[in-house]
């Protein structure tokens, strides 16, 4: 295959005029995709300064033929070529930061015409990071070099990196018959077993990481619950409706952003929190005036009111808003993920919940711990008429307890509106992993929801790869059944003097 | 006090099981067309767009002077995406409102479930979702894709010089019948093209799965052993949380497609596209199809929005089950123009054979035998717009195979409709 | 009939063989009305040694030694917090002490015992609070409560016998509840339900009766016929009551234990411990 | 709708004209199936709908009887009774796939490579196997889950949550296609039950039969349960557990023995009603069902044996009514009615009734 594709592609630099932008724009407009692709891997091969912007209006998929300009039908196989094309362009560049850019993608996408041109500019390469970019991305290529030192230079160069395609790489190369020199395959082995040592460390990190990114969703998506329930005693069905409404007030936001301040739409996130809390918190209040004040202390009684009230709520967001799914856009410092090891990418908008999680965790216990209010709830809630002949207000209390039980759920609903989907049911697949964390962390625990959380999303991540999502999560229930058999004041549990 | 009351249950439920029989009201002289789409529950979030669409096709034909002279009366009813109540409102109709044919259903299990229903009272149904096939029932007309009509074409293409020549598939989906159906064609499909087990993975997620984290660095770990590209028949919800992970943790169309079977115009609208810009789906009909009637379509579909206003109706899209519930309601009505009559038997016979000018582009037809239509295969690649790019398409519509040749057994299957019972 | 609770008497082990146990027993023992399928022995109802029981860290009973003797009337004192409800709580099953031995008669373990296990043995307890169940009727309550079989077969079986019905009425007379038999216990007044209650433990027949405040809320004239009760019974049952009201427990009590920080603080006649200064800096303190 | 006239007409009328309308409705329900027999000319037919609809409703309302018996009289409200329902429901399942499948695998196994029948379905081709199964694996279920429950002195708000918690996780495991119940798609396209065609008037018939006397006997299985001192030891146990274990009870066996009663009798509605409806699925086993069964006993009545009837009646006649007459606000009426019983009638219909009985 190679050969061949020499001989071509040395066919079609001959038939090239040194290019002129119009002369290849119009080659390539007139050509078929396949076409277009030899097209490409020629230009890859052969960058120069005067095709340069030709391939950038190649990216935008808009080039201009003869005057006008027209729009090209693109398919994924074109657009990876024009990437390479462009990278082996920038390759060029004065900008080292460029260069290296452009040396990183070609170590996944340099094709074997590049090896002369990419030896050349490694040559010249005077940047140190690019330059050792540049010959890994090299290396790559010389595996199927004819002189055995070359490969063994470029085995001992990949077995430095962590890259998983360098793993493949050195796996075929020591697969039978196709590496004969004895000193390259002893370079490759060592080299693999170098690699599988650090893609294992990666996978690994990436698997707590993973846990604890579940976990912080859970947490939020449970620490409304553990005051409205854990605190107050109210079973709120309707808490998943909370995060629903939650989610759908970063909707409006995000759609008045677009109307009004299209410039800061980056940010709209930032301003849906405190606009779901609200709007969260007042339904929550309303909710508790209007129905819940009148169920204390019956807290199965709770349950079915609350559950019919999310029934409401949910048909409610069917009739307002439709019935499918709403869009909700990750803004761009959401969007996209830090690469960590080449095997490990964390996306930012999983590390900003975790952060986000641990906050409204800490702000909560400030609130609940630090200040009056929260100081009357823990009242209001361990003996409700010892407070109120202290002259406590337990209605307001309970109001701005529940109120902020749900308004945490707001919060959380923002929060789950940038990683899943936003739609009438958001609420329903959180209610009963919600309730099992408070359960399991022991109920009024606030430690103890953040550990049950954290848990539950660590071990569903250990769990999944060995045995399937599906299983995992059956399993995962079951094991909760057993433990709350074994500990039903879950892990935190205030021992104390039974009274009846 | 306890013998009371219990006497008065059963008063009561007498007195509303006593309701049905009184709800036989019977208007002059129009056909009446049972509409059983669920309008709440899960599957709302699908079905209610088809029951709109549904209702101003029967529009359209009412306008055009309805059918023998009489005009269309569609009775809509809400089986609320449970089962059970998809066989109570299908005998509903049939029986109490004598309705001449059924349009509805979307998923696999509700078909199954008001199938014997229909099949005991000889109706007639009309489905037009895609689904996993190995069903031929002379009681309902499948108008939606069989397995060969959308996933093999689909692979084919991957598997193209174009499509990116695809030499490894993870096959993902929703762990339930359709997709584990199409994945075990698929790869039956794949060894025939000589792909090896070792370069198939498959995985499947629970119903509303919201965290593909762990899949997603899988896929990734997967896709360093060669091309590859995932075969997604993830069930709408799971869709978004999917595609975000997929763009979060950076794997871009150009490394790793996906092709999706289930996510259409309709699914992208609650989906920010931005990051999912080159990944595949493949239908039969998609809204960006440049052609008259496709354009008089969308152009009625939102028109009827407005009108309607629906929610959401600014951003009204058409999609490939809407496509096939407009053709599905056509045809039929040709079919009983043709047979001067409503009668089931004679409609069925009619049927056979019906041909419609599709918003597709094709003029496609109904199978003299096999009761499901003759398809094109679309590809498209999704824009930042929402909207699909067609970046291949099949020449002449494809006949289906309900029973897929891929699964053992199926050769020795009848060709043409047999009542399962 | 009377003992010194000296310290080193109190911190005498249970069982050492080197000493001869039987004698410090004797000295409490009331006769030996041993009740049926108890070994009693050596006049010890209940024998409570070295109980110590801690809620994190706070011990709420701390190397606590009691005995109570067959048919004995033993009144427990003591500021709250001195660990009385806990005390009850241990010996009825609900608490485990994390170290200590507890034995009915001589041959249960109450640590090896469940709740149920307990009561069948024959402890009956009332409740600090009046706890009866209010949904049921009055006779209902006592039919309940009645020392019968209690399986579950036995009860989705039972009739009740003639002699069963004269002594829940016989009981329905001492505890003055004959005419509202037929109301739900739930419209009794507080007073009544506390009678209602330990009607129940008369009809459960228990050896050892543990009643927790059993007068509060009691008009005097109440009071005093639970007095009148409680002497009646001592002899036949055994009786630990722990009680504020002083006048009432010098009324019942011949024998007196006060505790104080979970551990017994004195022991003796009602004056004896009154006397004792120690006792009174509890109660007053400085 | 006629009910509330029917209603305050039973209510206002002396006890004797109501045991002649009761008299009338069970007589009017005996009749229904023999009605159905009738020539659909006949202006007395009861139609197939009326008659599988009723017949549904029945089912659902003996698991609002079972479920009662747990929460009205023992004080458990359980979220999983859907759970032991299904499992009636799949048992029978299994024997009607057999039936229809013949020697074969059964249709759905055949095309998701399964080669051969996996254990737990042996035997199930035959009635008697299967009835079997009716009552043992919601029974065995229901006595291993509350042997432990019980045991750790599980009650109230988590009870509640933990049955949840089970029955979602029935749900998720029965939508595996590996766990060999048919997956999503469960089980359909019954053809014959003992040899009879399932769409025959006749079986159709009997098994409306069956279910009214399933139905009456669990009511009064239900009201000598009640009427004993095991009854009265539950109503103890719901209001002072406590109080009962000092006077000598161990409230476990009581309720072990209640709460598996139970499931039985949802068992065997569940295998009543799969081949009335003609599908089980795991649907059945989504929470959500379960806590709709809390509110046709909450609606009805708890701790009273015709409450819960009632309730399970009105709820489905509604929702049968409502889903046609007005599809988009089914959702908003139920919810409403969840919160106007926990709010305004704490004691159910049945309370009202009392009450209205005694002005």
């Amino acid at each position: 295959m190679p050969t061949a594709l020499y001989r071509f592609i040395f066919a079609c630099l001959l038939l090239l005029p040194p290019g002129a932008y119009a002369d290849d724009a119009g080659d390539f407009a007139a050509a078929d995709n396949s076409r277009q692709a030899q097209l490409l891997e020629s230009w890859a091969a052969q960058p120069t300064a005067e095709r340069a912007a030709l391939i950038n209006d190649l990216q935008q998929g808009q080039i201009s033929v003869d005057g006008q300009s027209k729009t090209l039908r693109l398919n994924n196989r074109l657009r990876g070529l024009i990437e390479t094309a462009q990278a082996s362009q920038q390759l060029l560049a004065p900008d080292p930061k460029l260069r290296l850019a452009a040396a990183l993608q070609l170590q996944k996408s340099a094709k074997p015409a590049q090896l002369a041109f990419l030896g050349r500019q490694l040559a010249g390469e005077t940047d140190s990071t690019a330059h050792s970019a540049l010959s890994l991305a090299l290396a790559n290529l010389q595996l199927v070099d004819p002189d055995p030192a070359v490969r063994l230079a470029a085995v001992r160069l990949l077995g430095e990196t962590g890259e998983p395609l360098a793993r493949t790489r050195l796996e075929t190369l020591l697969q039978d018959g196709v590496e004969t020199d004895a000193k390259v395959r002893i370079a490759a082995e060592t080299g693999l077993a170098q690699v599988k040592r650090k893609l294992l460390i990666g996978d690994l990190l990436g698997q707590a990481f993973s846990g604890l990114s579940l976990g912080s969703i859970l947490l939020l998506a449970a620490l409304g619950l553990a005051i409205t329930f854990g605190l107050l005693g109210v079973i709120n069905m309707a808490h998943g409706e909370m995060l629903m409404l939650g989610a759908y007030s970063t909707y409006c936001v995000q759609l008045l952003f677009q109307r009004f301040a299209p410039g800061a739409i980056e940010f709209y996130p930032l301003l849906a929190l405190p606009v779901a809390f609200f709007v969260t918190a007042c339904v929550g209040m309303l909710v508790e005036r209007t129905i819940i004040r009148h169920l204390y202390g019956r807290p199965l009684e709770t349950l079915l009111a609350t559950w019919g009230i999310s029934l409401i709520l949910i048909q409610l967001v069917r009739v307002l808003f439709g019935a499918q799914n709403v869009e909700v856009a990750n803004p761009a410092w959401l969007s996209g993920g830090l690469q960590v090891l080449p095997n490990l990418v964390l996306p930012y908008n999983r590390l900003v919940i975790i952060v986000f999680a641990l906050a409204v965790v800490f702000l909560t216990w400030l609130l609940l711990n630090k200040t009056r209010l929260g100081l009357n709830v823990r009242a209001v809630t361990q003996n409700r008429n010892m407070a109120a002949c202290c002259g406590v207000p337990t209605g307001r209390v309970d109001m701005l307890a529940f109120g902020l039980g749900s308004g945490i759920a707001g919060l959380g609903g923002v929060a789950l509106s940038q990683v899943g989907n936003v739609g009438p049911d958001l609420g329903q697949g959180y209610i009963i992993d919600s309730f099992l964390v408070v359960v399991l962390g022991g109920v009024g625990q606030l430690a103890g929801t953040v550990y049950a959380a954290f848990g539950l999303g660590i071990a569903n991540k250990i769990l999944e790869p060995q045995i399937g999502a599906v299983l995992g999560k059956i399993l995962i229930l079951g094991l909760i059944i057993l433990f709350i058999q074994k500990r039903p004041q879950g892990l935190f549990a205030l021992k104390g003097r039974v009274i009846d | 006090m306890k013998r009371r009351s219990l006497l008065k249950a059963f008063t009561l439920t007498a007195s509303i099981a006593a309701m049905g029989m009184t709800w036989t009201v019977q208007a002059a002289e129009t056909i009446k067309v049972g509409i059983l789409h669920s309008l709440s529950g899960t599957m709302a979030i699908s079905e209610t767009s088809l029951k709109d669409m549904a209702l101003m096709t029967i529009d359209e034909i009412n306008a055009k002077g309805g059918v023998n002279g009489k005009l269309l009366e569609a009775v809509v009813v809400d089986p609320a995406s449970n089962w059970p109540l998809f066989a109570e409102k299908g005998r509903q109709l049939l029986t109490q409102d004598k309705v001449a044919v059924v349009f509805g259903c979307w998923t696999s299990v509700s078909r199954k479930s008001v199938l014997p229903v229909f099949e005991e009272l000889n109706g007639l149904l009309f489905y037009p979702v895609q689904y996993e096939g190995e069903e031929m029932s002379p009681n309902v007309f499948y108008t939606g894709a069989a397995p060969n009509q959308q996933a093999i074409p689909a692979v084919e293409y991957l598997m193209s010089e174009d499509g990116g020549s695809a030499r490894r598939f993870v096959l993902l989906g929703t762990d339930y019948v359709y997709p584990r159906t199409t994945n075990k064609i698929l790869r039956a499909f794949l060894h025939s093209k000589g792909v090896a087990d070792k370069d198939i993975e498959e995985v499947y997620t629970p119903f509303g799965h919201s965290d593909y984290q762990t899949i997603v660095s899988n896929i990734k770990k997967f896709s360093a052993g060669g091309k590859t590209a995932v075969i997604s028949t993830v069930n709408g919800d799971s869709n978004v949380p999917f595609y975000k992970e997929l763009a979060n943790q950076g794997l871009k169309a150009t490394d790793v497609p996906v092709i999706a079977f289930s996510v259409g115009e309709e699914e992208l609208r609650g989906i920010d596209t931005k990051p999912l810009v080159g990944n595949l789906a493949a239908w039969n009909y998609f809204e960006s199809v440049h052609n008259p009637v496709n354009q008089k379509f969308v152009a009625d579909w939102k028109a009827y929005a407005k009108a309607h206003n629906l929610p959401g109706a600014d951003k009204a899209v058409t999609n490939d089950p809407m496509e096939a519930t407009y053709v599905g309601i056509h045809m039929w009505a040709q079919a009983a123009e043709q047979a001067k009559s409503t009668d089931v038997d004679k409609v069925r016979e009619a049927m056979a054979g019906q041909t419609f000018a599709a918003p597709s582009g094709y003029t496609l037809t109904m199978d003299k035998t096999n009761h499901h239509l003759h398809k094109p295969v679309m590809i498209g690649e999704i824009e930042d717009n929402g909207q699909f790019n067609v970046v291949w398409q099949t020449k002449e519509p494809i006949r289906a195979q309900p029973w897929s040749p891929y699964i053992p057994g199926n050769d020795k299957k009848p060709d043409y409709a047999v009542k399962s019972n | 009939m009377r003992i010194t609770a000296t310290a080193e008497f109190m911190l005498e082990p249970a069982f050492d063989p080197n000493k001869d146990a039987g004698s410090s027993r004797d000295a409490i023992g009331l006769g030996q009305a041993a009740g049926t399928g108890l070994n009693t022995r050596h006049g010890t109802i209940l024998t409570l040694e070295d109980i110590s029981v801690s809620f994190d860290g706070f011990k709420a009973l701390n190397n606590l030694n009691l005995y109570i003797g067959v048919g004995e009337l033993r009144c427990i004192i003591g500021p709250n917090g001195a660990g009385k409800t806990t005390m009850m709580d241990v010996i009825t099953g609900k608490t485990r002490p994390s170290e200590g031995q507890a034995w009915f008669g001589e041959t249960l373990d109450l640590q090896q015992m469940s709740e149920v296990q307990i009561a069948q043995s024959g402890i009956g307890r009332k409740f600090q609070k009046p706890t009866v169940f209010e949904a049921l009727s009055v006779f209902e309550n006592l039919e309940l409560a009645q020392k019968t079989d209690k399986s579950v077969w036995a009860s989705l079986r039972a009739r009740l016998t003639g002699e069963q019905r004269d002594r829940i009425a016989e009981v329905l007379e001492t505890i003055r509840l004959s005419t509202s038999a037929r109301r739900p216990a739930g419209l009794l007044s507080h007073g009544q339900k506390q009678f209602l209650e330990i009607g129940m433990l008369l009809v459960q027949d228990p050896q050892l009766l543990l009643l927790d405040e059993p007068v509060a809320g009691m008009t005097d004239a109440e009071t005093e016929f639970t007095a009148e009760l409680f002497k009646s019974l001592a002899g036949k049952h055994s009786l630990m009551v722990v009680e504020h009201d002083m006048g009432f427990v010098g009324s019942i009590a011949d024998h007196v234990t006060v505790l104080h920080q979970g551990s017994v603080l004195a022991q003796g006649s009602l004056a004896q411990v009154q006397a004792d200064e120690r006792v009174i800096e509890v109660y007053l303190g400085r | 709708m006629n009910q509330p006239l029917l209603l305050t007409a039973t209510q206002k009328a002396g006890p004797a004209v109501t045991a002649t309308v009761g008299g009338l409705v069970l007589l009017v329900l005996l009749a229904l199936p023999l009605l159905s027999l009738l020539p659909a000319d006949s202006p007395f037919q009861v139609s197939a709908y009326t008659l599988t609809l009723t017949g549904k409703i029945l089912c659902y309302a003996i698991v609002a009887l079972a479920l009662d018996l747990v929460w009205g009289y023992a004080g458990l409200l359980s979220l999983g009774h859907g759970l032991f329902f299904a499992l009636g429901g799949y048992a029978m399942g299994m024997y009607l796939m057999r039936q229809a499948s013949g020697d074969e695998l059964p249709a759905f196994m055949t095309f998701l490579s399964w080669t051969e029948l996996p254990w737990y379905w042996t035997g199930t081709e035959h009635f008697w196997w299967a009835m079997c199964l009716v009552v043992l694996a919601p029974g065995l279920l229901a006595l291993v889950f509350g042997f432990f429950a019980f045991r750790s002195r599980i009650k109230g708000v988590y009870f509640s949550i933990m049955t949840q918690a089970l029955t979602f996780a029935g749900m998720l495991l029965f939508f595996r296609n590996e766990t060999g119940f048919g997956g999503n798609n469960g089980f359909t396209n019954f053809r014959s039950i003992l040899g009879f065609g399932i769409t025959e008037p006749g079986t159709r018939a009997a098994l409306f039969f069956a279910t009214v006397m399933l139905l009456v006997a669990s009511l009064f299985l239900g009201w000598r349960l009640a009427r004993s001192k095991f009854g009265r030891v539950l109503t103890a146990l719901r209001d002072a557990e406590n109080r009962l274990m000092f006077c000598g009870y161990d409230p476990r066996g009581f309720k072990l023995f209640v709460w598996v009663l139970s499931a039985v009798l949802c068992g065997l509605a569940g295998a009543l009603y799969v081949p009335q409806v003609g599908i089980i699925n795991p649907g059945e086993m989504s929470p959500t069902n379960s806590i709709e069964a809390a509110v046709w006993v909450a609606l009805g009545g708890r701790g009273t044996l015709i409450g819960p009837l009632l309730g399970a009646g009105v709820v489905n006649g509604m929702k049968s009514w409502f889903t046609v007459a007005f599809p988009e606000y089914w959702l908003f009426f139920l919810g409403a009615l969840f919160i106007v019983v926990t709010l305004y009638l704490p004691k159910g219909v049945i309370g009202l009734l009392k009450k209205r009985g005694e002005q």
